[in-house]
């Protein structure tokens, strides 16, 4: 059986203004880990209910360490950047389904003298960054990753330690190009044979009509409120086109999702 | 720790114990069965139904509030041939009593579920009357005493399995409203639905949900579910189902007191996926803790 | 921080900002005028208050809810000579505005009261209809559209201030009994009252309160009360009164943006005794985060 | 202005089971204390909205400190329990009126040679024994303190400490008489100048009845279930007597009270 699971906070430290990482020990979560999948984070406070689901950005499966990323938006993020270490975490997870990677074992052992790595390109932009991370661990071809921010560029490095080439926008200009992530892709141009993208809707909007005109396959993360995350109470809908039909159907973003291909999704307004 | 008797029976149907689903939170069990057994439930009470699928509303369709939510699901549901095809097997399997909720925006939609349910293996049917009537401007169904009473009378007709009317607790009087139902010839009571309410992003300047208004529900609700039911209780013979905030075994011992045969779980689930399977263990433990033989000797007797 | 104009006009009275007290949760503003500065106020409701003395119902008169509480208070008053002779002269003192607060039990009782309070150094009425209307077999005033109307209408014939009519949430269609306020001749309107609940005490296995059932109050209530005021708002030209859970700036924020001209700040009193205060600086603050000149520009804007 | 103080807690242990003390650093609040008067302690938790009343057990104008003792009876004493030494906890105090003290300076001077002190006499039973530990440093006569318990009786030693003569009833007879204070009186049978009350109602309807017949002035501190705890609100009034009238008025427990003269009570049920 599934349950909720207690864990402990290992650490809790502000990496940039507002935001927040946080080392968990979770032994029992980190072993099915997908990039791109989520665990809900309860808070714990009478009167705030609703767990927050808060993206994998990093799992160590020796350690059984599980790494989250967030920024302080609310009452809820706010009770969980004042947890202390030692302290008490109550989640659920994995949950949702991540990124598909397409370089799969298989592929490896067919191709054995000579593997056929994907061209890879990741864009992301502010809290849409952290579950990037656990992507570019297990992606074997080159990885390109376009990271877009307000202000305050959040975890650079790290892509550059698992070896991805990395470009920053910012949007006040103190980091990398002044501009967003649009910005830099006219910038550089780049090209891949598949895009993973997580951030704001506007941006996620532009990401798939550019890899659309460049007919690059693309991965969309999706943002929707939430309340069970598992699927059962169809509040975190999102609209979905329909295979094989003019018509569409509300899929759910915690099952379904969050991952969906660019050409699933129906963008309204 | 002595073995209380926790059977009830609603309407004819013995139920292995009181502890159910609220309908819409649970989906049919499917997503949940992975955190809890369902053998362990007096019954599922399924997400509602209708008779062609239905979108629902836009999102955000959630909302938090203080010790509560907000939704505006809108009844989003793949319509009853679907809802056979998958859903009643699924629970089949379980030995668990299955409620089919049932939605409409008419009332030949009700009937039309509740005729194609007449052949199908399922238990007990709760017909959610806090829909908007399209034929009558939209006006809930449930607001108004003669619609109560008429689309009960009208499913009723068709209904092989005994029926349950939900109620909405947006009325002036709750008894006129489940003395409607029983006229009509339910052979239950099940309340209460959502609260209507409403809130304000004041930074975006825009209500949070899509849909502007939602229906509250969680802990917040819950003076006013035990109020709704002791009434009820008091006024007409027929089983109730209490719902409403019901977040711990204690939670559903004072609903049974107040008069509820069963008790249905609903947001809980969402705060602790094995809330129903707590609140069954809670209510185990009060009864034993006062020596209490069955269920039964506690209910009703406020 | 730049000085933003917090006045608003509610039927013509002018108040330096929209924080008031909600009636019955401030006394008269003795007691808590030991830890708030009353000149702070826009404005100052007292206690309900009836033609004569009233006892109220027996203790316990609360109990604790999640996020709220009931109250069954039972509109407990000194009558109006007692409070004519101490409860004016004493806010008399304040620079705030005066809102009496009036409860009856016949359509005469508040009549009496408005008439005798005609020649009174006072600034608005508010009629409490959430009052059991003893020639009616006890139904509540406020949840019948013609009682409404005709209560309203009558106070009219004896007011010299205007007449803020306060409306209890317990009905099904809130915006039918608004309108008939306004039918009536109401110069305001003031929601929500409290919404009707019970709380059992299963270890006792008896109602907490004596009276069995109570108002429910406080963040519980507010999304409830968000969406009346926002279909009153809509629905009639009256300035409102809004109230129900404020505990913080941002929640009257959000009942003024819904449409509401006044804010009162009642059960939040009792968990922090400077909240009307702290309210008012987070309006302000609110404000001034986004650089507003005036209050009259957030009103209504949803 | 007065308002919400914010004080940190120095001790809080648990005296016996159930039972604790908790010690709070409260300069500004210990000042003014009256034996009998209590404090709102807020339990800081969203879902938990009401304060709690605790009398004031003692205080320390030197050292600024004041005591609680309590039980855990529900979900607030609960959450109060598990606060930690060093943690902030919000209270408003002290409320109310407490014991009259008859025996005041003024009398000391003018009967310099010869001052009158009275015979008091204390008859408490459960959580309405700790007021009592301030109200006996503040008496000047001989005390007698008769308490009972349903088994494990508390602050026994502190009274012998200020000087009283103690006696202890039990209602398992674990410690002292088994019985309750009623049992205590009918054995000892008292007497007294003045009686102080406080604890369970049956009690002190029995104790009231009891100090009638015998005709002694008796104080009694009652308890009521509250919201505001300072008289704005009317939930917490009980019966009382009017004066020169047969009729009776609903009188604030939180402000009127809690002690009130035994023949103002009146005794429902
Ligand atoms: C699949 C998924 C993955 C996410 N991953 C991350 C991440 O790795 N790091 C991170 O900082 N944030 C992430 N978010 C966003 C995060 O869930 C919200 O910022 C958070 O819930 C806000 O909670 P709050 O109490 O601080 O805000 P409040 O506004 O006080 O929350 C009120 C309610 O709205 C919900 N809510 C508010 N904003 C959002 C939002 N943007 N998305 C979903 N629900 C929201 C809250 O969960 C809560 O129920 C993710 C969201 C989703 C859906
Ligand atoms: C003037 C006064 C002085 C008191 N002094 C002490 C003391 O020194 N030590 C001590 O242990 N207890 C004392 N009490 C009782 C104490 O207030 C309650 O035990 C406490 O409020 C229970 O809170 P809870 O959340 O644990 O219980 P719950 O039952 O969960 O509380 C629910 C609600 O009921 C109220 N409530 C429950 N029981 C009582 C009660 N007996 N009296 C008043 N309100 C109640 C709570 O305050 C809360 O609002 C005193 C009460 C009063 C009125
Ligand atoms: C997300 C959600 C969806 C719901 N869908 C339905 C539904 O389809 N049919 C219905 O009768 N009630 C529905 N309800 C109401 C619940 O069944 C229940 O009456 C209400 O939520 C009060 O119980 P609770 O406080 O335990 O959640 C829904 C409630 C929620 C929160
Ligand atoms: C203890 C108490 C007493 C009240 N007495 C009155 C009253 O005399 N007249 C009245 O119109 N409303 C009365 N109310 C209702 C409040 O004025 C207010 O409408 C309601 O509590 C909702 O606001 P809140 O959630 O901020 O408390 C009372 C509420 C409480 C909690
Ligand atoms: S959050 Fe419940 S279905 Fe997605
Ligand atoms: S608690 Fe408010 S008057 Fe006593």
């Amino acid at each position: 059986m599934k349950k909720k699971h207690i864990v402990e906070i290992l650490l809790n430290e502000e990496i940039a203004p507002n935001n927040y990482r946080m080392v968990l020990s979770a032994k029992e979560i980190v072993e099915e880990v997908v990039a791109g999948q989520f665990v809900n984070v309860y808070c714990n406070k009478g009167e705030l209910l609703l767990p927050r689901p808060i993206s994998i950005c990093e799992v160590n499966r020796e350690s059984g360490e599980l790494t989250l990323v967030y920024a302080v938006v609310g009452k809820g993020t706010k009770v969980i950047s004042e947890m202390k270490v030692g302290e008490d975490l109550q989640i659920i997870g994995p949950l949702g389904r991540g990124f598909m990677i397409l370089e799969d074992e298989e592929d490896e052992e067919e191709n054995q003298e000579n593997p056929v790595y994907l061209e890879h390109l990741i864009i992301a932009g502010g809290i849409g960054v952290p579950p990037m991370v656990e992507l570019v661990k297990n992606l074997k071809g080159n990885v390109t990753v376009l990271l877009g921010f307000r202000c305050n560029p959040i975890l650079e490095d790290i892509f550059k330690k698992y070896g991805a080439t990395v470009h920053v926008a910012t949007e006040d200009g103190s980091v990398g190009l002044k501009g967003n992530v649009m910005d830099l892709i006219n910038q550089l141009k780049p090209k891949a044979d598949m895009v993973y993208s997580c951030g704001p809707k506007p941006m996620l909007k532009a990401v798939a009509q550019w890899s659309k005109k460049e007919n690059i396959a693309t991965q969309i993360s999706l943002e929707e409120r939430m309340a069970c995350g598992i699927g059962a109470c169809l509040v975190c809908t999102c609209k979905i086109q329909k295979e094989e039909e003019t018509d569409w159907e509300n899929r759910r973003v915690c099952k379904d999702g969050p991952v969906f291909w660019r050409d699933e999704v129906i963008w309204d307004e | 720790m002595s073995k209380v008797d926790l059977r009830v029976n609603i309407a004819g149907v013995e139920l292995k114990n009181p502890v159910m689903t609220a309908s819409g939170t649970f989906g049919s069990g499917i997503e949940y069965s992975e955190y809890v057994d369902l053998n362990r439930l007096g019954a599922v009470v399924t997400k509602g139904v209708a008779n062609i699928p239905w979108k629902g509303n836009a999102s955000p369709r959630v909302a938090e509030t203080y010790g509560g939510m907000l939704n505006s699901v809108g009844l989003q549901n793949p319509g009853i041939e679907e809802f056979i095809k998958k859903d009643i097997p699924f629970l089949r399997q379980y030995d668990t009593k299955i409620i089919v909720n049932i939605a409409g925006r008419t009332v030949e939609d009700y009937c039309s579920v509740v005729e194609r349910l007449a052949s199908e293996d399922i238990d007990l049917l709760e017909l959610n009357i806090s829909c908007p009537n399209v034929k009558e401007g939209g006006v809930c169904f449930g607001t108004v005493p003669s619609m109560v009473e008429h689309v009960t009378k009208e499913v009723k007709k068709f209904a092989k399995q005994p029926l349950i009317v939900k109620l909405t607790p947006n009325v002036t009087d709750i008894v006129e409203i489940a003395k409607a139902a029983e006229a009509g010839g339910a052979d239950g009571i099940s309340l209460i639905n959502t609260l209507l309410g409403m809130v304000i992003d004041i930074h975006k300047r825009k209500p949070v949900l899509a849909n502007v208004v939602g229906g509250l529900s969680g802990p917040a609700i819950k003076p006013v579910a035990v109020r709704m039911v002791h009434q009820v209780a008091k006024a007409t013979k027929l089983p109730i189902i209490g719902m409403g905030g019901i977040m711990t075994g204690e939670d559903a011992i004072e609903f049974i007191q107040a008069g509820a045969t069963g008790v249905a779980v609903g947001t809980a689930n969402f705060i602790n996926p094995r809330a129903t399977l707590d609140v069954l263990e809670g209510i185990e433990n009060y009864l034993n803790q006062y020596g209490e033989e069955k269920i039964g000797d506690v209910r009703g007797i406020i």
